[in-house]
């Protein structure tokens, strides 16, 4: 809708089946990329040694009758194709994403279980990344001297610190010697649950963060040295209004683009933070379910990951032709 | 009886999805010759001269160059090694036309091995020397990299190279707009000195009407795709008939010209917009 | 000559080439009367944006300047806060790129309005009008519906005339016009000539015009200034320039340009290239390429001498002034 | 070099399973796992994740006191009549939680789906000897044995055991025991919300039908942590109130903290190196012998466990003498500790002419302990001029060892933590020594072994069952198809504002967590 | 896993900055080169067998001839960092120059092709975008077993549709160089303008891309093998020391978990602010 309203008057139907054909083309691909995702999946863990039951046995014996009976009820001795063949079925026509093996459970209500903490622990970092990156950013690209040297040089060793470096170090600074916040578990309401995930999210946005503001800086210095720029100083227009009309507003474009593929990554990235933070997200299910060969919960994870970069990233590219005039919807330069 | 023109252009027409850059355009160039399209700007100079060096394939039409049939671009790299010695180009930007990474003795030594396949290496390196000498290069700057050389000695380079494959036909795409005067001056003597010497042909683009009077013997005057007036050039500058014509004529700055609103207009009429 | 509006005197500009300060501008001096327009001409890289840059305080940074530029009674260098603002309110830039001078994500109408509405305090509806009439001024009709459009849906040439029709806006005393139709075609630069031409002389604007064209700068200044290597080599009522030009540099800039009515055997070309300031070697800048040039000329910089009304920086100028009458009229 | 550091003296002191009794209730909890309990079927639990959270909901006949001794359940008594007789006398007063009695039918009920194999339940070997399974009385269930089998008793207190209500779980299908299905059950505590995957929390159950046992909390909630640090960081914090370790790397660290108790308990597990391949050099039993005497157990223990360990002297954890405990100490029990003795153990290999030969080793890099474990058996293989190789797998394909012959091929030794699941090594030995037993990877077997091991089976008498049991395990200590290498205490954290939760590892079978309650007023 | 991602991207957002100390660029050239000699040379400068376990020094702090002192298994651990320095830089390493083959060829392919191929090429590349990172390692680790085959195969493919996309940015720029047409126009053959031309003029981007590359293949090989997906125990590799000394962060003997931690930052930090100035050169040519 958006994308549309930005346009001058008069080419208005041309543009509306423009988004139209964009958001099927997105379509298309999410589409394709979950087929293509969900066979790999399936072949991936088919060809893994291993399987399901070691799981279930949890590293203990079991009779070879117990054995057999589990093979047999989650169909792990069944031909690939007929067993991606049936998940597919079952997912395309019941809707249902199939039997987690380890949590025998529908995989919808596994993942709804866990999505709530990844999504709330993404959003948390997509603000810290889009408030603190994009202001310090900002803020060295506009003041410069000091200020923008101890930026550089902070953002710089963040930008090189390992997430779960960054989680280690927070989890014994913060919440085992100074107790400010807890080391681990989702917490109850707004309060609590910020507080519980401040430093998982720290964690997780620190290096995004880091990136996030070096780009916006340059960005920033970019649009400053352009000659539109020039001109709008040339015409004696006064600082902050300089800054506001013409350099935020066209920063923003390639600092966008960062964000939001920063923030698409961020699910993916979510299973180390998740694991050393203790909180049962969909990142550490994602590594867990594989590990254990839980082919359902693998899928669906991926699903849910897939469909969220895709959306994310549509996103982007919507804002980007808000943004910039010059862009139809989907057609981001590259 | 005639020669057989070194260069044919029949009907030629070229679209972009839906744009008529090129429509119906005719001309040809006899051996030795040398022809401007002249023309405001998009009016599909380029695109022509794109086609007939077979950059873009026409949407119809023909271009038969030294009596072969070059409508299409070509297809194997035997055909465009061919081709290549019958037409080259030389483009208005001489940095951005030569590679950055090669000095003027590498660029000229790779045409040579291409089109010369049978030399040794010390005929090409006699033979690059020649070109050098012929556009007025010394050695120090042949050796140079682009970037250590003035626009003028990069255009020379451009225009050594276009001469390597020893075409019958150059096609000048506004080659000295970019240069300052004094520099342009020189180039185009040079121009004329090469002419002169090998009996080369021309098909110079440019929007400039005191270079084109300077080297070309006929003009076609382009606008919006078609062929609006074409003549001898001298007769087509000192009395165009069309009435855009008079006006590009008009709009050039001479001694005691003033600029007048009411040229302009004249032209805008014929634009739809 | 009337009084002058902007007097710029023996100005030196250095600017960081690679990290190095090197020297652009030198000793660069010129004046310009209310409503008088003055040409500046010169090859690529003689400086001549450098004056407009520095005339309009847009210096890159690390650039450091000597000499003074005066307007209205005030060094322009030392300028601060408001006097700057309204230096800058009363003096206005054309470039020669209007799609870079123009931010490309917002609305015509809102670059055309946003000095006026936040220098002038002018309401939105009374600035829409007055950008719409200013489009009408420089030939563009539906102003209204222009104001709606994006820089990119518009042509090189009706951009540049918005540029100028906004510049006009805020009704500037100097028009400061850097190679505006440089990138444009000539029918085009002759319309958008003749625009700046009339509104300066309606509006009684200074203009110091940029140009690489002798003859564009003739046609529409009252003087011109020709430029090599940093310097003003000659300054001279436009209408002499070509008749009598002072300078060696003058008369090859004259006779290199093919006309358009005459096809010649050879064009009069000098070797070389131009260079900028600090590439210049010691003496006369252009004598490595002067044809006329002597011993004398290599020891040290001419300095500018007064001949026939006009500026001139050649120790052979007296010598050599019906010589290059001569080739002039030869070319003609 | 320069001088080895100062190892930590070894503990002597006899283990109390129990920590102080609490003085009162106390507030909801939150009880640390190191991972979700993905079932609460009992039959499925085999984990600490699952058994711990069943054992606070659900209830067996008989029950495990916190030194594994066996005690009346939800069966008033459990008696051979005769040898091929098992008779269960019910309760008649226990309610499950929906407020209906306990009946001999549900009994029946669990015992017959434990013993199905095809419900896919993994205990239905332990009823191998049961003929048939009756209601034959308002409060009696009757098991007939095919052959005397006197460790029947004793499971009747492990999974294999409990009681789930029949109604509900036929009802329930294949739901049973997953979140969405939940169970049905007579303990003290109730389910109420489970989040697959996540947290599991549970309730007291108010009506709970033996008020002497009623829980001293509202609510426990079971949090999975999964990084070993997360873990102790969280008991740091106090974000967790309490925590069975499965893994001692933060010991030292949690013992000095000032917000905890740290208690040691007996276990009933061992961490062994199961021999899996016979046709190996380890084939010979000098081989075997002289490796267990050339491996550095005490640097292990120490590394490993912070020397919370009872020092080995035989195949089982002496936790595990729950029964005729004064027989098993008199002789399993006065063995001589299995020290290391390198020029006894080299003598032995070159005996057997094994110098140089090649050892194959399952290794698991991603769990420390099993590194470490690699670590002193390759100083060990070193010493005694034997070569090691060690196959490497992740902690997921590991699993497939214990299940999977074909995973095992080229393998000579397999590192296991592994001990019965009540206070009885015999049926623990079984499954490695017998012909046929579970575990039995290598296929070794000992007539004598056999026949003692065989006839404790048959055995009524608790010490003379003891016997027979300590006998076999002296002699398999001598073969060593397995080699035990410590038998870690079981150690649990506690916040100091709780006590009362046994320190002992019954947390895995029997009732543990109505026992924590307040530590002040 | 991504970061790479969105620093690629935003690279090109870059423009030249005020030349900025020299200083910075040796100090940094200095630590990458000390760095890339201890991958060649590491494992023979170690002092002891960096997988020497002896569980009586366990944790030990430095003493004569230890001067880091040792970890938790008892090994010497500046032996483990300078071998490590090897699996931690070569797999990263292993992983530029697959992923700049890999993106090098489809993105000359895409710019040169245009038209279908390029689409096809750009829709599959977004595919590939798509998948998340994690989930490939997983996998790739599920398949391949623990080792360095998984995680440099995983990274490979995750970073290739990224440095296409950058890479066929810069060869749409340069294949719209009239210098191509001119040897198109010469008759020179495609595969020749690309290998001879192209290539070599898009070479600053791709050395700048590598560079960063190489900084973001480090963390994340590191992020893998934390996970335990990847390079595994004993083997010495700095991220595996991280996860393996990370228990003892809390346990008072951090030094395993630091030491490693902080080479990893400080080879990253160096190579990413070689890459920032390299890329400023390549753009500002
Ligand atoms: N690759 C292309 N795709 C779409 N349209 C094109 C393309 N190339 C040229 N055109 C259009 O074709 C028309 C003619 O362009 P061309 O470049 O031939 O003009 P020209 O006469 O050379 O102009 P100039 O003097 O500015 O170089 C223009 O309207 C241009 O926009
Ligand atoms: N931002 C800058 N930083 C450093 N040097 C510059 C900068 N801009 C211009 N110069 C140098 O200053 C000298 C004068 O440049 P200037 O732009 O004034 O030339 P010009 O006469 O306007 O040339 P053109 O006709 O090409 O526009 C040149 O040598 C140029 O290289
Ligand atoms: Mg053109
Ligand atoms: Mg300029």
């Amino acid at each position: 809708m958006t994308a549309v309203a930005v346009r001058p008057a008069g080419h208005r139907s041309g543009r509306a089946t423009g988004v139209a054909r964009f958001v099927a083309r997105r379509l298309v691909m999410l589409v394709a990329t979950l087929f293509t995702s969900s066979f790999v999946i399936f072949g991936a863990l088919y060809l893994a040694p291993g399987d399901a039951v070691s799981t279930l046995s949890g590293s203990r014996t079991l009779s070879p009758q117990a054995v057999a009976a589990l093979r047999e009820q989650y169909h792990l001795d069944d031909p690939f194709l007929a067993r991606y063949f049936q998940w597919l079925g079952d997912t395309l026509l019941h809707g249902d994403l199939g039997t987690s093996i380890t949590y025998r459970e529908d995989v919808s209500s596994v993942i709804a279980a866990r999505m709530g903490v990844t999504f709330q622990l993404v959003l948390y970092a997509a603000l810290i990344i889009v408030v603190v990156g994009v202001g310090l950013g900002l803020l060295s690209g506009l003041r410069g001297g000091v200020v923008d040297t101890s930026i550089l040089v902070v953002t710089t060793v963040f930008a090189a610190v390992p997430s779960f470096v960054a989680a280690t170090v927070l989890l014994s600074a913060f919440a085992v010697g100074l107790g400010w916040f807890p080391a681990v578990g989702t917490g109850e309401g707004l309060a609590g649950t910020l507080w519980h995930l401040t430093l998982p999210a720290v964690a997780l946005a620190l290096a995004s963060l880091a990136i996030v503001s070096r780009i916006t800086r340059v960005a920033v210095r970019t649009e400053l040295g352009r000659e539109h720029v020039q001109t709008a100083i040339s015409r004696g227009i006064p600082y902050p209004a300089l800054v506001r009309r013409h350099v935020l507003r066209n920063a923003s474009i390639p600092v966008t683009t960062v964000v939001g593929i920063t923030i698409a990554s961020l699910f993916g990235m979510s299973a180390v933070v998740e694991q050393t933070f203790g909180l049962g997200g969909l990142g550490s299910a994602l590594v867990e379910a594989s590990l254990a060969r839980d082919v359902a919960v693998v899928q669906g994870v991926a699903l849910v990951f897939v469909t969220a970069f895709v959306v994310v990233n549509t996103l982007v590219d919507v804002a980007y032709a808000v943004l910039d005039p010059r862009v139809k919807a989907g057609s981001r330069a590259s | 009886m005639t020669e057989e023109p070194v260069l044919r252009v029949t009907g030629l027409r070229r679209e972009f999805g839906g744009v008529v850059a090129v429509d119906g355009v005719d001309f040809e160039i006899p051996r030795g010759g040398s022809l401007a399209i002249v023309g405001e700007s998009g009016s599909g100079k380029s695109t022509v001269a794109n086609m007939v060096v077979g950059l873009c394939a026409p949407t119809a039409g023909t271009i038969t160059a030294c009596g072969r049939d070059r409508s299409r671009p070509a297809r194997s790299a035997k055909e465009r090694r061919l081709r290549g010695r019958e037409v080259q180009i030389v483009f208005q930007d001489p940095y951005a036309s030569l590679d950055p990474r090669h000095c003027a003795e590498q660029t000229l030594d790779e045409v040579l091995r291409l089109h010369r396949a049978d030399d040794g290496k010390q005929q090409r390196q006699a033979r690059v020397a020649e070109l050098g000498d012929l556009v007025g290069l010394d050695a120090r700057q042949m050796r140079a990299r682009p970037r250590a050389l003035s626009g003028g000695q990069r255009q020379r380079i451009a225009i050594a190279r276009a001469l390597a494959a020893e075409p019958e036909v150059i096609i000048l795409d506004e080659s000295v707009a970019a240069l300052d005067v004094l520099v342009q001056a020189q180039v185009l003597n040079l121009l004329a000195d090469i002419r002169e010497r090998t009996g080369v042909s021309y098909l110079l683009i440019s929007h400039d009407l005191g270079v084109v009077r300077q080297i070309t013997d006929e003009t076609v005057v382009m606008r919006r795709g078609r062929i609006i007036e074409r003549g001898p050039t001298a007769d087509v500058l000192a009395h165009p008939r069309q009435p855009y014509t008079q006006v590009l004529r008009d709009s050039v700055p001479h001694a005691g010209w003033k600029p007048t609103r009411a040229l302009r207009a004249l032209t805008e009429g014929a634009q739809p917009s | 000559m009337t009084v002058p509006v902007l007097e710029v005197d023996r100005l030196v500009v250095d600017v960081l080439v690679e990290g190095e300060p090197r020297t652009v501008l030198h000793e660069v001096s010129l004046s310009l009367g209310e409503g008088e327009a003055l040409g500046l001409v010169g090859e690529s890289g003689s400086g001549k944006s450098m004056t407009a840059r520095a005339v309009a305080r847009l210096l890159p940074p690390g650039a450091r300047t000597s000499g003074t530029i005066r307007y209205g009674g005030h060094d322009v260098r030392t300028l601060k806060g408001g006097a700057l603002r309204d230096y800058r309110g009363d003096v206005a830039l054309v470039f020669q790129d209007p799609r870079a001078h123009v931010n490309p994500v917002r609305r015509i109408g809102d670059f055309m309005t946003e000095a006026l509405r936040t220098l002038h305090g002018v309401d939105k509806h009374t600035a829409a009008k007055r950008a719409a009439a200013a489009l009408a001024d420089v030939g563009i009709a539906d102003g209204e519906r222009r104001l709606e459009q994006y820089p990119h849906e518009l042509s090189g040439g009706l951009l540049q005339r918005v540029v100028i029709a906004t510049m006009l806006l805020t009704e500037p005393k100097l028009l400061l016009a850097d190679e505006p139709t440089t990138a444009l075609d000539v029918t085009t630069q002759a319309e958008v000539m003749a625009i700046l031409d009339e509104l300066r002389q309606e509006r009684g604007m200074a203009l110091l015009f940029i140009t690489h064209d002798l003859d564009l700068a003739g046609a529409v200044c009252d003087r011109t200034a020709v430029m090599y290597a940093g310097q003003i080599v000659e300054t001279r009522e436009s209408a002499k320039l070509h008749e009598d030009p002072l300078h060696p540099y003058t008369a090859a800039l004259v006779t290199a340009r093919p006309a358009v009515d005459r096809a010649v055997d050879r064009l009069a070309a000098i070797p070389g290239r131009s260079v900028s300031a600090f590439e210049a070697p010691d003496g006369c800048p252009f004598a490595p390429r002067c044809p006329h040039a002597v011993d004398a000329c290599h020891q040290e910089r001419p300095p500018a001498e007064y001949v026939d009304g006009g500026l001139v920086r050649c120790i052979r100028a007296d010598e050599l002034r019906g010589r290059l009458a001569e080739e002039v009229a030869f070319h003609d | 070099g320069s001088p080895p550091p100062t190892k930590g003296q070894h503990q002597t002191a006899t283990l109390s399973a129990t920590t102080a009794v609490p003085v009162g209730d106390t507030g909801p909890l939150t009880w640390g796992l190191y991972r979700a309990t993905s079932s609460l079927d009992p039959l499925t639990a085999i984990d600490i994740p699952e058994s711990s959270v069943i054992d606070s909901l659900c209830e067996s006949l008989l029950l495990q006191k916190p030194d594994f001794a066996l005690a009346p359940g939800l069966a008033e008594s459990a008696e051979y009549t005769d040898p091929r007789t098992l008779v269960l006398k019910l309760r008649p007063d226990v309610r499950f939680w929906d407020g209906t009695l306990l009946t001999p039918a549900d009994v029946v009920f669990s015992l017959q789906r434990a013993r199905d194999p095809k419900a896919g339940g993994y205990y239905s070997t332990v009823f191998e000897r049961v003929a048939s399974i009756k209601a034959t009385g308002p409060h009696e269930v009757e098991l007939k044995l095919s052959e005397p089998d006197y460790w029947l008793r004793g499971e009747l207190s492990t999974m294999a055991g409990t009681i789930v209500q029949k109604n509900d779980t036929e009802r329930k299908g294949k739901k049973f025991g997953t979140p969405s299905g939940g169970v049905m059950c007579t303990g003290p505590f109730r389910l109420k919300s489970w989040k697959a995957g996540g947290e599991t929390v549970i309730e007291r159950n108010s009506t709970y039908w033996n008020p002497d046992q009623r829980a001293k909390t509202p609510r426990i909630t079971f949090k999975p942590v999964e990084s070993s640090s997360a873990q102790t960081a969280a008991l740091r914090t106090g974000d967790l109130d309490g925590y069975y370790s499965p893994t001692l790397s933060s010991y030292e660290q949690l013992k000095k903290n000032a917000r905890l108790t740290v208690a040691t308990g007996p276990a009933l597990a061992t961490d062994a190196l199961a021999i899996t391949n016979l046709q190996g050099p380890l084939g010979d039993v000098r081989v075997r012998r002289a490796l267990s005497l050339a491996i550095d157990r005490s640097a292990y223990s120490q590394a490993v466990y912070h020397d919370q360990v009872a020092t080995p002297r035989t195949s089982t954890n002496p936790g595990t003498w729950a029964y005729g405990t004064s027989v098993f100490a008199e002789t399993s029990g006065k063995a001589s500790p299995l020290d290391r003795d390198l020029d006894q153990a080299k003598k032995l290999v070159r005996q057997a002419g094994a110098e140089g030969r090649t050892l194959v080793m399952a290794v698991v890099p991603a769990l420390s302990s099993i590194n470490t474990l690699s670590t002193v058996v390759s100083e060990a293989a070193r010493a005694l001029g034997l070569k090691i190789e060690f196959k490497t797998f992740s902690p997921d394909v590991f699993g497939t060892l214990f299940v999977d012959p074909k995973a095992r091929e080229g393998i000579d030794l397999l590192p296991t933590l592994n001990g019965p699941y009540h206070g009885d090594p015999a049926p623990y030995l079984a499954t490695y020594t017998l012909p046929g037993g579970g575990q039995n990877f290598s296929g070794w077997q000992d007539a004598k072994v056999t026949r003692l091991l065989t006839a404790a089976r048959e055995t009524a008498g608790d010490d003379n069952r003891a016997k027979l049991v300590a006998e076999a395990d002296q002699l398999i200590t001598k073969e060593l198809p397995w080699i035990p290498i410590a038998h870690p205490y079981s150690v649990v954290y506690m916040s100091k504002k709780i006590t009362g939760a046994p320190a002992s590892s019954v947390f895995g079978n029997g009732p543990w967590a109505n026992m924590i309650g307040a530590a002040r007023k | 896993m991504t970061i790479a991602a969105s620093v690629l991207d935003g690279v090109r957002t870059r423009r030249r900055r005020v030349a900025g100390n020299t200083v910075v660029v040796w100090v940094c050239a200095a630590i990458v080169g000390l760095a890339l000699l201890l991958a060649v040379f590491g494992p023979a400068l170690a002092p002891h067998d960096p997988d020497a376990a002896d569980l009586t020094y366990a944790n030990v702090g430095p003493v004569a001839g230890h001067p880091l002192g040792f970890d938790s298994q008892g090994r010497d651990l500046l032996s483990r960092l300078l071998a490590g320095a090897r699996t931690s830089m070569a797999g990263p390493a292993l992983v530029v120059v697959l992923a700049m083959a890999g993106g090098t060829v489809l993105a000359v392919v895409s710019a040169w092709a245009g038209r279908w191929i390029d689409a096809t090429l750009s829709a599959v590349m977004d595919v590939l975008f798509a998948f998340p990172a994690v989930l490939l390692a997983v996998l790739a680790a599920a398949v391949f077993g623990p080792g360095l085959t998984a995680p440099t195969l995983v990274l490979a493919l995750a970073y290739t549709p990224y440095v296409a996309r950058v890479l066929r940015g810069a060869a749409l720029r340069e294949r719209a160089q009239p210098y191509i047409a001119a040897c198109e126009v010469q008759g020179l053959s495609a595969f020749t303008i690309c290998l001879r031309h192209l290539v070599p003029n898009i070479a600053p981007m791709m050395a700048a891309q590598g560079t960063l590359l190489f900084g973001y293949a480090m963390v994340d090989f590191a992020a893998i093998s934390f996970m335990g997906l990847g390079v595994q125990p004993p083997t010495s590799d700095w991220g595996v020391m991280v996860s393996t000394g990370q228990p003892g962060v809390l346990q008072g003997y951090p030094a395993e978990s630091l030491t490693a931690g902080l080479c990893i930052v400080v080879v990253v930090v160096a190579v990413n602010l070689l890459g920032e100035r390299l890329s400023q050169r390549s753009e500002g040519r």
